[in-house]
């Protein structure tokens, strides 16, 4: 019965992947994407992944495809061009290209299945070791723990992001999803439902941050969600593209990530080792560090969604 | 065929299937999505590979594709900038050597 | 610590060398009278640490540094008899040149380039003749190549442009050559120092592998014969003729096609050794390519109108004197070859200085145009006739001496064909000489060239430089017979170097 | 004590990254300054790392005190140690050239500091990193710093070049990631070394080891996956260019080279090795072939280093060869580091031609003014290393691959050294001879638009210069190198 599911679960996901490759219209292949990466979530928590879901439902469908719909506007002609699909590709070259691509399956499926996993892995040795991180959930442990300085250069992936899409920046006004709908033109239920939805965004993204020790969340999933709450609001007008960053954005753009270092810079003091966290002060100091990435996370995808240098409140 | 087996095997046929949009279709943004779907297929590798023996769930590859996916929206956005303005300066959706 | 200074003199000399390159650039063009001073000061400082070298190793003192570059490889100059010969020819003749160069050049643009390369080819000359193992002349013989482009395309002009590329693909080929034959060479017996008489582990190497020897020897001597402009690989040298006269002078006698004719001395004799050059039948090929080219550059020279071309084509005729020598084989002959290599020297210098006062002053390049110059600069043209009597072997003169010695060297080898090669070069250098001694002395001006500016017939920094080289090629003819003439040095080098040939 | 000292490892990468941090944090006025602090502190903790891998031996350190496997270590070797130096002099030289370069440019200064030293610290994090997942995260660093860098002019041909670059350098790396994924199946550790004792020679190894090797060779650009390198490192600023091709392709290279000796080497088979040597050799021989046909200078440098790059791989056939093993190995790595400061030289003097001229146009360059000829002397010495001729690091380093092939009996290789010098002196000449011509009749073309800082025109000489100190003696370099060698190679 799982497997039944299973089976046309990826089924689904490879139907929807060759839709978003072959579909003729840009729109539809994008929408499609969107709509592989929640299918995406469902495969992952099948496979007892329930906080990779979590991230991929928000960060890989969601702000992805945010992103994705917002430049699929910037990038239509005034009079709709439709793109031509793999026909425009040489007969020979298609095949080509399927060919190669075939042989990469053939070669990646032969190899990934004919693995034999190995008795003794880093995973196995992470969760015996997990009581010496400081937390109780394996993957904040191997996240903020065993492997932090992977987060750490991810974080600083995202800023780089930014600084490098302010280097190509466009001209405010053709920036981001483009220009927001005036306030008076907005749907009634607008409004209110904002001033729902924001401050519970804000309490779920502290309750995941606080919660992301000892089960699924942490940092990632809260800083997603404030990224969302920035999507939104930036949607509705509320926040408006600034151009320049202020010191305020400033300080929260590296703040975490500043943080981040200095904590585990002084681990070679403190503690055994750069990166090491003291042991009394293990859970409190990754909250700590938490908080500040969760920031660090939120930020800049907020500003490349709204591709801006900065934000500000829409004045009323 | 066990269940990582099986999406071990999906993942294998959607790289498969993003390579071929990389080689087919020329559109900046399209390229972009076989990116995508090609990160996608590499995640869902690693999460299969995790899930391999009963019992266990390895955390490892679980940061790995939390870091990958933190990594792909970085390098999506910045793709998209670069695309917009490419598209601004140019009047051009696709780079001039993929011209017929 | 004197003892420690004074066995470090061939790095002295050499660091002095790039150091006034060094200034030269950093002054720029417009302090000329500070590069004029660093300029001799340069050449001046390195002739005296080249002399008392010279007196050192007479006194049996020896001069080696050596330092490692590479695991297994050192960098490594010595000052044996051998290197010293060429060594105070190139020190000797550099600061004459460089006096030439600097009334030559005087107020033509790009100097500071120019005499910053003219230092550093000096360097890399004095690294060639100093070069104690292959791998060191390797990277001096290259380091030559880049130094002396700059020279060539001085003017700037599409002519030198071209001239330029032509030198390059020769001597960048050449050096190929040279790179793979030495890399082959030391992977196949790793490093050894000069052996008069050649490298034991070559000899070994070559019973073994006798192709592969041959092979690595063809590359070698392939490599340095384009700089000693042996036929078929000379075209470089006729075409670099657009260079100014200083750097012809250069060229042609102190740096260049030296450093090629002293690399085929230093491979056959001190690398391989003339026997087993011999046995492995290369010395025959060698001997009649250098005969042809002795030949061939005559013939072609005889066509020549530019003056600075028919000296050129003489260059490439005259320099192969020099390899016809070692590859005869015989001690006698050897020496004929090592006192042509200073005698070459010597005359070609004077003849490429008369040349440029003939452009400089009369603003005449072609042999027709000279009718009559003898009595307009007489000075100049006296040298001109002493070192073209030379060229041609007219006793007392020091090209007889050195033709003299081929002769009877290849003789008592019992090869006799070589005297024929000598007396038709003779009679092609008459062919080609006199007819310009003709115009100089005995034909009368048929231009208006600009009147004398003061007493002298031309600029003394002009003037001086060919006298005192025409005096040279006088004396060591006359003085021959003198222990420390260029004769009785390489007399001295192969009675103690090469006892065995 | 050794616990601080062994520091000088992490502080390698975080002193650049919150330099970039500061700078970002106080804007374009107060970065230049800044850069200059971190770029010395940088310079002095690479400098304690070289010295105690020089007396003590390789060193490792491992991040949060976890060891491998379950964390990450950080290692450097001989060879990690030469790059981390080589690293530290180019970095020092962009980081005091930009600071000139970029003067009076407002946006553009301040959007360069912070992702150049990011850069930096994403280098040094590559060069050291033992960690196979953790060298992807480093990758896409120096990617996403590169590409911003390359489109920094804003106008339709950097913006192109940027995008093809950016797509190439996803693929790659995503390429790369699938390798290591199915590296960690099938080993369960991510460490570089315990990958290599792990994971056997066997097909889906042979897999991993592919996807890997077809990711680096693209970050690379080796032939036939070099197109973008060209077009992206010629429109990138002159400071940027420099970092780009004298550190961020070569980062592809060292990773070739690091992860078939250290973590595939039972892969390394003859036809294996030949494959990837020929490829190498393709570039060479390509790369080269299309800088004599560029009429611009900075693609002539560019399309160099797709030539410079290829000469690297030709290690990998003479591995297998006992007799050509250990030169060829030394040869390699300090052809790296020659043309790494031999091309940061060029590129910098070819700003200073671009700077006051205004173009980069061969033609244009005839009769040049005597005011940029420190910046054509600097050109011209940094070729002679390109080129392979004396005294220069570039020669001992062709030296040694060419005495390797020969002595292993590989003459093929020793060809295409020698030809792939030729190749480089016919195109380096090529701009020598035009910087060297006479102005045509019409008066002077090559008069400067603008006059040139001197620090703008003594940091070329001095990368140049650096290129002859290395060229007298290789070798306590070599003596660095020999520090955790493979045994094959030592």
């Amino acid at each position: 019965m799982g497997l039944a599911f299973d089976l046309l679960l990826a089924g689904g996901l490879l139907g929807l992947a060759l839709q978003v490759v072959a579909s003729r219209g840009l729109f539809r292949s994008v929408v499609l994407f969107i709509a592989l990466g929640l299918l995406m979530a469902l495969a992952w928590a099948r496979l007892a992944a329930p906080d990779l879901a979590l991230a991929e439902a928000a960060i890989g469908a969601g702000l992805t495809g945010a992103l994705l719909l917002s430049a699929y506007r910037a990038l239509q002609p005034a009079e709709e061009a439709a793109d031509p699909g793999p026909a425009a590709l040489p007969r020979w070259g298609a095949l080509a290209a399927a060919v190669l691509s075939g042989a990469l399956v053939a070669a990646l499926g032969w190899a990934a299945l004919g693995l034999e996993a190995p008795a003794a892995s880093a995973g196995r040795e992470a969760l015996a070791r997990l009581g010496e991180s400081g937390v109780k959930s394996p993957l904040t442990g191997v996240l903020l723990g065993f492997r932090a300085i992977d987060t750490l250069a991810e974080v600083v992936v995202l800023l780089v992001a930014f600084l490098g899409a302010r280097v190509v920046a466009e001209p405010l006004q053709r920036a981001g999803p483009g220009p927001s709908a005036p306030g008076s033109g907005e749907p009634v239920l607008t409004a209110p439902l904002l001033r729902l939805v924001v401050p519970m965004g804000v309490i779920v993204a502290g309750y995941l941050l606080w919660s992301g020790g000892h089960q699924p969340g942490g940092a990632f999933q809260a800083g997603a969600v404030l990224a969302a709450l920035g999507v939104l609001l930036r949607l509705t007008g509320r926040l408006q593209p600034a151009a320049a960053t202020s010191p305020a954005e400033r300080l929260a753009l590296v703040g975490g990530i500043v943080l981040f270092s200095a904590i585990g810079l002084a681990g070679a003091g403190t503690a055994s080792a750069v990166l090491a966290y003291p042991e009394a002060w293990a859970y409190p100091l990754i909250l700590a560090i938490e908080t500040g990435l969760a920031v660090a996370i939120a930020l800049p995808l907020t500003l490349l969604f709204s591709g801006s240098a900065g934000l500000r409140w829409r004045e009323r | 065929m066990t269940q990582a087996g099986l999406y071990t095997l999906a993942a294998s046929a959607l790289a498969g299937i993003g390579v071929y949009g990389l080689l087919a279709r020329r559109h900046l943004l399209r390229r972009i999505l076989a990116v995508n779907l090609l990160g996608n297929a590499v995640f869902l590798l690693l999460v299969a590979f995790a899930r391999r023996q009963p019992g266990y769930v390895d955390p490892v590859p679980h940061a790995m594709v939390l870091t990958g996916i933190v990594v792909a929206v970085s390098a999506t956005a910045f793709a998209l900038a670069l695309a917009r303005r490419y598209y601004a300066e140019t009047g051009l959706d696709h780079l001039p050597e993929d011209e017929g | 610590m004197m003892a420690a200074a004074y066995g470090l003199l061939p790095l002295a000399a050499l660091l002095i060398a790039v150091a006034t390159a060094a200034i030269v650039f950093a002054l720029g063009d417009a302090r000329r009278r500070q590069r004029t001073f660093w300029n001799l000061f340069g050449a001046g400082a390195k002739l005296v640490l080249v002399l008392v070298m010279a007196y050192g190793v007479l006194q049996g003192d020896t001069f080696e540094v050596a330092w490692p570059v590479l695991p297994g490889i050192t960098l490594r100059l010595a000052a044996d008899r051998l290197a010293l010969l060429f060594a105070v020819l190139s020190a000797g003749l550099w600061l004459v040149t460089t006096v030439y160069a600097i009334a030559y050049l005087e107020g033509s643009g790009q100097r500071a380039r120019f005499f910053g390369f003219f230092s550093l080819c000096v360097a890399a000359t004095f690294g060639i003749a100093l070069a104690g193992n292959p791998f060191t002349f390797l990277c001096f013989y290259e380091l030559l190549t880049l130094a002396t482009y700059p020279l060539v395309v001085h003017r700037g002009h599409p002519a030198a442009l071209a001239a330029g590329r032509t030198y390059l693909i020769h001597t960048l080929g050449g050096g190929a050559a040279l790179l793979a034959g030495t890399a082959a060479l030391y992977a196949a017996v790793g490093e050894h120092p000069y052996t008069p008489g050649g490298m034991p582990a070559v000899a070994e190497w070559a019973a073994q592998a006798p192709a592969a020897a041959t092979a690595v020897l063809g590359l070698l001597l392939g490599g340095v014969a384009v700089k000693a402009a042996l036929f078929p690989l000379q075209g470089w040298l006729p075409a670099a003729m657009v260079a100014p006269a200083p750097v012809s002078a250069l060229l042609h006698a102190v740096a260049v096609v030296k450093a090629g004719a002293f690399g085929v001395v230093r491979i056959v004799e001190d690398v391989y050794g003339h026997a087993l050059a011999a046995e492995l039948h290369v010395t025959p090929v060698l001997s009649a390519l250098a005969a042809v080219t002795v030949v061939y550059g005559s013939v072609r020279a005889l066509a020549q109108v530019d003056l600075k071309r028919r000296l050129a084509f003489s260059t490439v005729s005259q320099v192969s004197f020099i390899t016809l020598g070692v590859a005869v084989g015989g001690q006698l002959a050897l020496v004929g070859g090592l006192a042509h290599l200073i005698h070459q020297g010597l005359m070609k210098v004077t003849l490429f200085f008369c040349a440029g006062n003939y452009a400089e002053t009369l603003g005449e390049h072609r042999i027709d145009a000279l009718d009559g110059a003898g009595r307009r600069m007489p000075a100049t043209s006296a040298a001109f006739t002493v070192a073209a009597l030379g060229m041609m072997g007219a006793p007392p003169l020091a090209g007889f001496i050195s033709k003299w010695y081929l002769g009877i060297g290849a003789l008592g080898q019992g090869q006799g064909w070589v005297v024929g090669v000598l007396v038709a070069s003779t009679l092609l250098n008459a062919a080609y000489f006199l007819p310009i001694l003709r115009r100089l002395w005995l034909l009368s001006a048929t231009r208006d060239w600009p009147a004398r500016a003061g007493r002298a017939e031309t600029h003394r920094g002009l003037l001086y430089p060919p006298l005192l080289t025409a005096a040279a090629v006088l004396l060591a003819g006359l003085l021959a017979a003198a222990p420390l003439s260029p004769l009785g040095w390489a007399v001295r080098i192969v009675e103690q170097g090469y006892p065995g040939l | 004590m050794a616990e601080l000292g062994a520091l000088s490892l992490p502080l390698a990468f975080f002193l650049p990254l919150l330099t970039a941090l500061a700078a970002f944090l106080l804007g374009a006025r107060q970065a230049p300054w800044l850069a200059g602090i971190g770029a010395l502190a940088t310079v002095a903790a690479v400098a304690d790392a070289v010295r105690r891998v020089a007396a003590h031996g390789p060193q490792a350190y491992h991040l949060g005190g976890w060891a491998p496997p379950l964390g990450v270590e950080l290692y450097a070797d001989g060879l990690a140690a030469l790059m981390l130096a080589m690293t530290a002099a180019v970095a020092l030289a962009v980081t005091a050239y930009a600071g000139a370069y970029l003067h009076g440019q407002g946006q553009a200064a301040e959007r360069f500091w912070p992702l150049w030293l990011v850069q930096w610290a994403a280098l040094n994090g590559t060069f050291l990193s033992a960690d196979l997942f953790n060298l992807y995260v480093m990758l896409e660093l120096v990617t996403l710093t590169a590409v911003p860098l390359v489109a920094m002019a804003g106008d339709r041909a950097s913006l192109g070049a940027a995008m093809r670059y950016l797509l190439l350098a996803l693929i790659a790396s995503l390429a790369y990631l699938l390798g290591v994924a199915l590296l960690y199946g099938g080993t369960g550790t991510l460490h570089l070394r315990e990958v290599g004792e792990l994971a056997g020679a066997g097909g889906p190894t042979a897999v991993a080891a592919a996807l890997v090797t077809a990711g680096l060779l693209l970050k690379a650009a080796i032939f036939p996956l070099h197109a973008w390198l060209a077009p992206a490192h010629s429109s990138a600023p002159a400071p940027a260019s420099a970092a780009l091709s004298a550190l961020v392709a070569q980062a592809g290279v060292y990773l070739v080279l690091r992860l078939w000796l250290w973590a595939f080497p039972a892969l390394l088979s003859p036809v294996v090795g030949w494959g990837l040597g020929g490829l190498g050799a393709a570039s060479v021989l390509y790369g080269s072939l299309q800088a004599l046909r560029q009429s611009r200078l900075k693609p002539v440098i560019a399309y160099s280093t797709v030539a410079q790059l290829g000469y690297p791989l030709l290690l990998l056939p003479l591995a297998a060869v006992p007799a050509a093993a250990s030169q060829a190995w030394q040869g390699a790595a300090y052809f790296i580091v020659a043309h790494g400061l031999a091309k940061a030289g060029a590129f910098l003097a070819a700003g200073n031609v671009y700077y006051s001229l205004g173009h980069d146009r061969l033609a244009g360059l005839r009769g040049l003014a005597p005011e940029l000829s420190a910046s054509v002397l600097a050109l011209g010495l940094a070729w002679v290393s390109l080129m392979g001729l004396p005294p220069t690091a570039g020669f001992l380093a062709k030296w040694q691959l060419l005495s390797g092939a020969l002595a292993g009996g590989q003459w093929p290789w020793a060809v295409v050294v020698v030809l792939g010098g030729l190749l480089a002196a016919g195109y380096g000449f090529r701009v020598l001879a035009t910087a060297h011509a006479a102005a045509p009749p019409g008066g002077p073309v090559g008069r400067p638009a603008r006059r040139l800082p001197w620090r703008m025109a003594a940091t070329p000489l001095l990368l140049a210069l650096a290129v002859y100190l290395l060229g007298v003696s290789a070798v306590p370099a070599l003596r660095l190198l020999g520090q955790g060698a493979p045994e094959a190679l030592g």
